[in-house]
């Protein structure tokens, strides 16, 4: 990682740190974002380094959002204990599925982890204590540990901001590391990494589980910012969602999907007052992108450096 | 311990009732250079499939010093020490030629699955990436990606991923297809430098290289053995002239 | 000495409803448009005790998510004192919660469920213009009332749907009909014709549909289509007039149904909507003119309580008769506000003499008769008293 | 006398009936899918969108265009509809081949993917912006209205419906006859492999590509039309019934044109039947069957391995 | 007959950021065979496929058959009559090794019958019916050649056609080119295999770094051995 670079992360983080102290972005957003931000993220770590595009992962965000909400809700479980164990579920989850749809390639995969994902939704739909279309409302944030109240709108944002910088160093980590190599290599030429001698499968699998269980956390911190879980976390639109943040950031840029997220939840908020134009101009949006942009905003500024140097 | 590395007993593989191999009996000894030759299509790389268990073999057994690992997956063979490279050139495309090489030695790290450890903890492997690259003539290469290597580069930087893999039995199938002359050359001193303490079994086509390093020759046709000894023998049974090297055959170079 | 009075120094209203999605007919611009028309007829100059009256107004898309957190920057960070309209079951609800915890006022009318003043009620909401109980008792009890005794309901598998076929049922059996069979159909639904098949199987008098908006209509259009209609009645529960406009006459005529508002019941209610159809080109729904009638009631309660403090306005507000031309009644201690409803059937199109004259008013179904007695409700605001 | 699951065998047979009739939708809807990606290796998202387009067409040549032009007793009826406003679709999938999706060809299949959804989004919104949600009524030509009853089976079935499985299989089949049954299919195959190696032979691919877009979607806006008179005509029809077709040629096989065709009658049929047995999972069923085909036959049930 | 078929002329060319080929230079006679002898990465395939319009940038001079053809689009410059044997083969691995040789349309008459080429490669016969790719590395080889002989197309471009084929097989190449020659077809030969090219070509073109470096024509071979040998290092 070279300096500008570590520079860069600097100052967003500092920026992110003092930002309560303004009025004119309003903190539930900005928490908003941090969630679909991790969420991006983790998503990321699947396409933009494994090369496998799932069009299902709002099945893992979804779950452990309805697990979060449920324990908090009904069994008054303290926060921390309530994500854990959404993460913990939607890892599981993403266990099983995982090892469906890994066996499959390209195209094969997305439509295979869509259909699963499918079917988690129909779940959420039929099983009771998801409480159907209301979904669950009126979460407690509770107590951190015991004695933080996340009540309050600050305390939440920093413990949000702690859990999505812990979520992002991880997966920058990850990509750096050995195994991200041998991943990118999968990535390049399957067979290839076979005769050297890698489990190709064991890899992807262990990144997927990876991604699975950051975007559950995405989806746990949200259900505590919100208040609730609904249908429209494990809806596949969701899924779509977080591709269209992914792509619209960068894919396979460590800040992309961050930005991406930023635009996506910023365009739904404020184009949300007119109406049918907003979905006009987001579909605008992302065909400018893909016809204009391709790399996604973060990777097009990053390749213009790349050719000024 | 034993000297035949590689055994195959009576190995066949059918296609949808096409035999594209069939009954082959293999003695590869160790630390010879063993060439498997024979015209197109008589099945040498489905030969090779078959060892790495890239294709399921039809019937047959493959025993590897001693042992049968005809039930095995790829990668433990690869693990094994049976290491392939391919006959339509195998790289990593978007990897600089350095990564390509690494990511083969990282494999002796055993810290492949470690998703926490920093990229730095591969530094230690340069070194030994830089001597690789060198043997087959890539040094300055190092940092292109490998979509950009012309046809024959391509090859070469094949070989030395593989030469990273420390196999203890290399199959090499055409390692020195569509290299120019001086490639050629080197790759062949190089195949023969590197078969030092190791044991390989190459399909090729050059009769130069194989009358000039392999020790042994299997000649198949059809699916089966044809001939076997040494390139003196084959070359000047008829059988062999007459399918496979044509007016070449008799060690005429 | 206003200014301590009134929060943030203005009075502020956010229409929070379905812009661009399945109800945007039904509530969305149109309701913004009501509840502008609800402070332009308040007050000329825009102002109540003194202060400007704001107006805001977000698409929640049908998404408990977004309408929470859109109400929650509402409250937290624009200072909007009330939150009016909130179309669909769950997003009042989510809606409600927060209002509940930021102590500020939702006035809802779109939404539908009993659920939002029994088990769910909240202090500081009315439920305006319907629910499903008024909805099922004026339909369902005049049609059993002709006889049609044996039901079989199609439901859109969810909360409102489930509500509202709940309801029908205790409404049908208790008049001493009964139900056949029901066909659950997945939310949403374009294709009906396995489910009217299985209800033309049945052999029921009445086709009950416990579902809404488009789905409503597809069933609808579908069973004319099928000739269901010729041997059965169709009984949409919840039909607005906007979706007998888009289904037109043709498929449409003969049905019972049951709204609280309807443009051509009186010259009040038409001096209204002539009014309103000049800028949204359509008729007031029922939705919309709640939309109307509830600005217009928390205005006059702000001026009343001459504060918008949540806890005084809503004294007021439950403490008052209302009757604004549109509604006449009173609000109940869970937040109900009951009012007469009308049992509408819709005209042949050789009836209809003007576009939009589409119903006759067959009967008036009395506050009283149309809503849940205090007795039965769950709201915690009651029971516990 | 013998009820399966409180069904007559009557009743079953009238099930079966509708069931085929919405897999002839399904049908023809992912033939045109099926048709782009095999040569554009494009996911046509807006495939829905443009289906909902075609109908709304259809409508407003019947309803509308009259008053615009201002000669009110003017309009486009039904059966001219059927032909037109394939027609005027093709042409606009030609114009968005030519100027957009032309730049995709090289990438991931996902940009295509993102592209269309894009598109799909605008022309959605575009519609609801103009004419609402709650959409409009579009009524069946004379000679189609009214309904056959079938006493032996106990329902009466609207003929139009019956029409609708008529024109969508005689569509269907006769674009695959073309397609597969003649050298176009050999090319089509070769072009999504490697299109520019196939120009080197002489082929004008771009040509071929520009033509097979707008051919799907051509059939999309056919698919619009047909639904017109039975569904409403509203902005959101497209968009509820996209990702099941998606399912369908999945489930078909990515690019096989009868693997397309013949599964989209067939999950009508499973649908319909699922909808009798257990209503509320008539909206999964499909993907459960997606999930296992894919497991067992990765390319689909029709599609080639790789 | 000594008409020109091709002549290039400052032939430049791009893979997209990466400019290969810096101003080539050569012509080409009808009925005429030549080499493009070169390097590995000296640019010889390039050359081919710039011809093609298959890079993603070109400019200079093409005339194929006195017409030029540098803004034309791919599919028009193969129907002027040209055949491609492409260097990584280019079987399409959906069709059938049939399906493959019936792929190509006829660009112009006189192109060969099936039989006339399965009995040129009897392995194909063989092996007609099973997908492309499932083919042998050489068989795939031969596949690619024989296609084009089916379009009838009388200017070919072949890259690398000796690649992993076994001797027999080379030698029996080796009378098709000639064969072919004699019918009077024109062809561009890119090898490696000197030994195969040699007595073929009437002239041999050596590419260096996307250039034309240096013309040797068949009857100066012997005294530009020399030469060819510090160039190619044969
Ligand atoms: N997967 C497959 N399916 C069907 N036939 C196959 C398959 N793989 C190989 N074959 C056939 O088996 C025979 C042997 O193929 P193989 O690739 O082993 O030949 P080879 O000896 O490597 O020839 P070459 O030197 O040309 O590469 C060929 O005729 C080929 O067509
Ligand atoms: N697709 C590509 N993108 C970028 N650069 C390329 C590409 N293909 C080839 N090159 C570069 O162009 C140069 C010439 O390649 P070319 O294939 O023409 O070499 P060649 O003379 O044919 O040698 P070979 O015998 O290896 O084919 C090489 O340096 C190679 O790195
Ligand atoms: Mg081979
Ligand atoms: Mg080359």
């Amino acid at each position: 990682m070279s300096l500008n670079v570590k520079w860069v992360y600097a100052v967003l983080v500092l920026l992110s740190l003092i930002f309560p102290f303004q009025e004119f972005i309003y903190l539930v957003f900005a928490m908003k974002v941090l969630c679909f931000a991790l969420f991006a993220c983790a998503f990321n770590l699947l396409l933009g380094f494994t090369g496998l595009l799932s069009f299902g992962h709002a099945a893992f965000f979804g779950t452990s959002a309805y697990i979060t909400a449920y324990l908090c809700k009904e069994i008054g479980l303290s926060p921390e204990l309530a994500i854990l164990l959404g993460v913990l579920s939607s890892a599981v989850l993403g266990f099983l599925i995982g090892s469906l749809a890994i066996r499959r390639q390209g195209i094969y995969f997305a439509m295979v982890t869509l259909a699963l994902s499918q079917m988690v939704y129909f779940l959420a739909v039929q099983l009771p204590f998801t409480g159907g279309e209301d979904g669950i409302q009126g979460v407690p944030r509770g107590m951190l540990f015991g004695f933080i109240d996340l009540k309050n709108d600050v305390t939440m944002y920093y413990f949000v901001l702690a859990v999505f910088l812990g979520g992002f160093a991880l997966i920058l980590r990850t990509v750096h590391s050995p195994f991200g190599q041998v991943l990118k290599a999968i990535r390049e030429n399957e067979p290839r990494a076979i005769s050297l001698g890698y489990n190709v499968d064991r890899f992807k699998l262990i990144s997927f589980v990876l991604s699975a269980a950051l975007a559950g956390l995405a989806g746990s911190l949200k259900t505590l910012v919100f208040q609730l879980a609904t249908l429209t976390d494990v809806h596949w639109h969701m899924s779509g969602e977080v591709v269209l943040m992914t792509l619209l950031g960068g894919v396979g840029t460590i800040l992309g999907p961050v930005l991406g997220a930023s635009i996506v939840v910023g365009l739904q908020n404020y184009l949300a007052n007119i109406g049918s134009w907003s979905t006009i101009a987001t579909g605008f949006i992302f065909v400018v992108c893909v016809l204009a942009f391709r790399r996604g905003v973060v990777g097009e500024i990053a390749h213009f450096f790349k050719s000024k140097s | 311990m034993q000297d035949t590395i590689l055994k195959t007993v009576s190995l066949g593989k059918t296609f949808k009732g096409f035999q594209a191999v069939s009954d082959v009996n293999l003695n590869v000894a160790r630390g010879s250079i063993h060439a498997l030759i024979g015209p197109n299509g008589a099945g040498k790389t489905t030969c090779f499939n078959l060892l790495t268990k890239f294709l399921e073999p039809s019937n047959g057994q493959i025993i590897f010093n001693g042992l049968d690992i005809t039930k095995e997956r790829p990668a433990q063979i690869a693990r094994r020490g049976i290491i392939r490279s391919f006959q339509i050139s195998a790289v990593f495309p978007h990897l600089s030629v350095l990564e390509n090489v690494r990511v083969a030695l990282q494999q002796g790290l055993g810290s492949s699955f470690h998703f926490w450890k920093s990229g730095a903890s591969l530094k230690v492997l340069h070194e030994r990436v830089e001597e690789l690259l060198c043997e087959v003539g890539l040094a300055d290469f190092a940092d292109v990606e490998a979509v950009n290597l012309a046809y024959g580069r391509k090859r070469a930087l094949e070989v030395a991923t593989t030469l990273a893999m420390e196999p203890e039995l290399m199959l090499l199938d055409e390692p020195t297809q569509g290299m120019g002359h001086e490639d050629v050359e080197r790759v062949t001193e190089l195949i023969e430098r590197v078969s030092k303490g190791r044991t390989i079994l190459m399909v090729e086509h050059n009769m130069k290289v194989v009358s000039s390093i392999a020790n042994r020759i299997t000649v198949l046709q059809r699916g089966s053995v044809l001939a076997e000894g040494s390139y003196q023998e084959v070359s000047c049974n008829p059988l062999v002239v007459e399918a496979y090297m044509g007016s070449q055959g008799g060690g005429v170079l | 000495q206003g200014a301590s009075k009134v929060s943030g120094d203005v009075v502020k209203i956010g229409v929070l409803t379905d812009l661009s999605s399945i109800y945007s007919d039904l509530a969305g611009p149109g309701a913004v448009i009501a509840a502008k028309m609800a402070i332009a007829d308040f007050s000329k100059d825009g102002t109540v005790i003194g202060k400007k009256i704001e107006l805001v107004s977000a698409d929640h898309q049908n998404k408990a998510d977004i309408a929470a957190n859109k109400a929650r920057e509402w409250y937290d960070k624009d200072g909007v004192d009330v939150i009016v309209e909130l179309v669909s079951t769950n997003v009042a609800l989510a809606v409600m919660e927060v209002a509940e915890q930021k102590n500020k006022i939702t006035l809802v009318s779109g939404a539908g469920s009993v659920t939002i003043t029994n088990e769910k009620c909240t202090p500081n909401n009315v439920h305006w213009a319907y629910d499903t109980y008024a909805l099922s008792n004026g339909t369902g009890k005049a049609v059993v009332k002709q006889g049609k005794k044996n039901w079989y309901f199609i439901t859109a598998d969810y909360a409102f749907g489930a509500a509202l076929e709940k309801d029908a049922t205790a409404v049908v059996t208790s008049n001493g009909g009964k139900v056949l069979g029901t066909s659950k159909h997945p939310f949403p639904n374009s294709d009906f014709s396995s489910y009217l098949l299985k209800a033309q199987a049945s052999g029921a008098d009445v086709v009950a549909l416990a579902n809404a908006g488009a789905d409503t209509i597809n069933t609808v259009k579908q069973a004319s289509e099928f000739g269901v209609n010729k041997k059965q009645t169709v009984v949409p529960l919840l039909m607005f007039i906007s979706d007998v406009h888009s289904l037109g006459l043709n498929a449409a005529q003969g049905m019972y149904l049951t709204e609280g508002f309807y443009w051509d019941k009186d010259d009040k209610t038409r001096e209204f909507s002539k009014r309103f159809i000049l800028q949204h080109k359509r008729m007031p729904t029922m939705v919309q003119a709640g939309v109307y009638s509830s600005v217009l009631a928390y205005l006059n309660a702000v001026q009343k309580a001459g504060t918008d403090d949540t806890q005084a306005v809503m004294k007021v507000l439950k403490s008052t008769n209302i009757d604004d031309g549109l509604f006449k009644g009173k609000i109940r201690a869970d937040g109900k506000f009951e009012h007469d409803m009308y049992l509408l059937e819709v005209k042949k199109p050789s009836e209809s003499k003007s576009p939009w004259d589409y119903y006759n008013v067959r009967a008036v179904i009395p506050a009283a008769e149309a809503t849940q007695p205090l007795a039965l409700s769950k709201c915690k605001l009651v029971t516990n008293k | 006398m013998f009820e399966i699951l409180g069904i007559t065998p009557q009743g079953l047979a009238a099930q079966l009936l509708v069931g085929l009739i919405n897999g002839s939708f399904y049908a023809i809807l992912s033939l045109g899918l099926a048709i782009i990606f095999g040569l554009l290796n494009i996911i046509n998202f807006s495939h829905g969108a443009q289906y909902t387009m075609g109908a709304f067409i259809a409508w407003i040549g019947l309803t509308q265009v009259g008053q615009w032009f201002g000669f009110p007793d003017f309009s486009i009826n039904y059966w001219f509809a059927l032909i037109l406003v394939p027609l005027v679709m093709a042409g606009f999938g030609l114009i968005l081949e030519r100027t957009m999706l032309r730049r995709l060809y090289h990438l991931d299949h996902l940009y295509g993917l993102l592209l269309t959804f894009g598109l799909a989004l605008i022309i959605e919104g575009m519609f609801r912006h103009w004419y609402g949600i709650s959409g409009e009524s579009y009524s069946a030509p004379e000679i189609l209205q009214g309904a056959i009853p079938l006493e032996a089976i106990g329902i009466i079935l609207p003929k139009y419906r019956l029409w609708v499985v008529v024109a969508s299989l005689t569509v269907c089949f006769s674009s695959w006859y073309v397609i597969e049954r003649t050298k176009l299919g050999a090319y089509l195959r070769a072009g999504t492999e490697n299109p520019k190696l196939l120009q080197a032979f002489g082929i004008n691919v771009p040509l071929m590509i520009s033509l097979a877009y707008a051919y799907g979607v051509g059939l999309a806006g056919f698919a619009g039309v047909l639904a017109a008179p039975i569904f409403q005509v509203n902005p959101l029809m497209g968009s509820n019934l996209i990702i099941v077709v998606f399912a369908v040629v999945v489930i078909g096989g990515m690019g096989s044109i009868m693997g397309s065709i013949l599964t989209g009658l067939a999950l009508g049929l499973i649908e319909g039947l699922t909808k009798v047995f257990y209503p509320q999972a008539s909206g999964v069923i499909i993907f459960v069957i997606m999930a296992i085909v894919l497991l067992i036959r990765p390319a689909g049930l029709f599609g080639r391995e790789k | 007959m000594s008409s020109v078929a091709l002549k290039v002329e400052g032939l430049e060319s791009w893979y997209g950021e990466s400019h290969i080929l810096h101003g080539v230079d050569f012509s080409v006679n009808n009925g005429e065979v030549v080499t493009l002898l070169g390097r590995n990465g000296a640019g010889r395939s390039t050359i081919l496929k710039t011809i093609l319009g298959l890079t993603s940038k070109r400019k200079g001079s093409i005339r194929i058959y006195g017409e030029e053809t540098i803004a034309m689009p791919t599919y028009r410059v193969a129907r002027l009559g040209i055949g491609y044997c492409p260097e990584e083969r280019g079987i399409f691995a959906s069709l059938s090794a049939e399906e493959n040789l019936l792929l190509l349309p006829e660009i112009a008459a006189g192109g060969m019958g099936l039989d006339e080429i399965y009995e040129m490669f009897p392995n194909l016969y063989d092996r007609r019916n099973s997908p492309g790719t499932r083919l042998s590395g050489g068989e795939q080889q031969m596949l690619a050649m024989a296609r084009i002989l089916r379009t009838g197309a009388k200017l070919l471009l072949l890259d690398e056609i000796t690649e992993g084929l076994a001797p027999v097989i080379v030698e029996k190449l080796a009378e098709v080119v000639s064969s072919l020659r004699s019918k009077g077809f024109t062809i561009i030969l890119v090898e490696q295999n000197f030994r195969f090219a040699a007595p073929l070509a009437d002239r041999h073109y050596v590419v260096e770094h996307g250039r034309v470096v240096e013309v040797v024509e068949q009857r100066e071979l012997a005294e530009k051995a020399a030469l060819l040998n510090e160039y190619l290092g044969i």
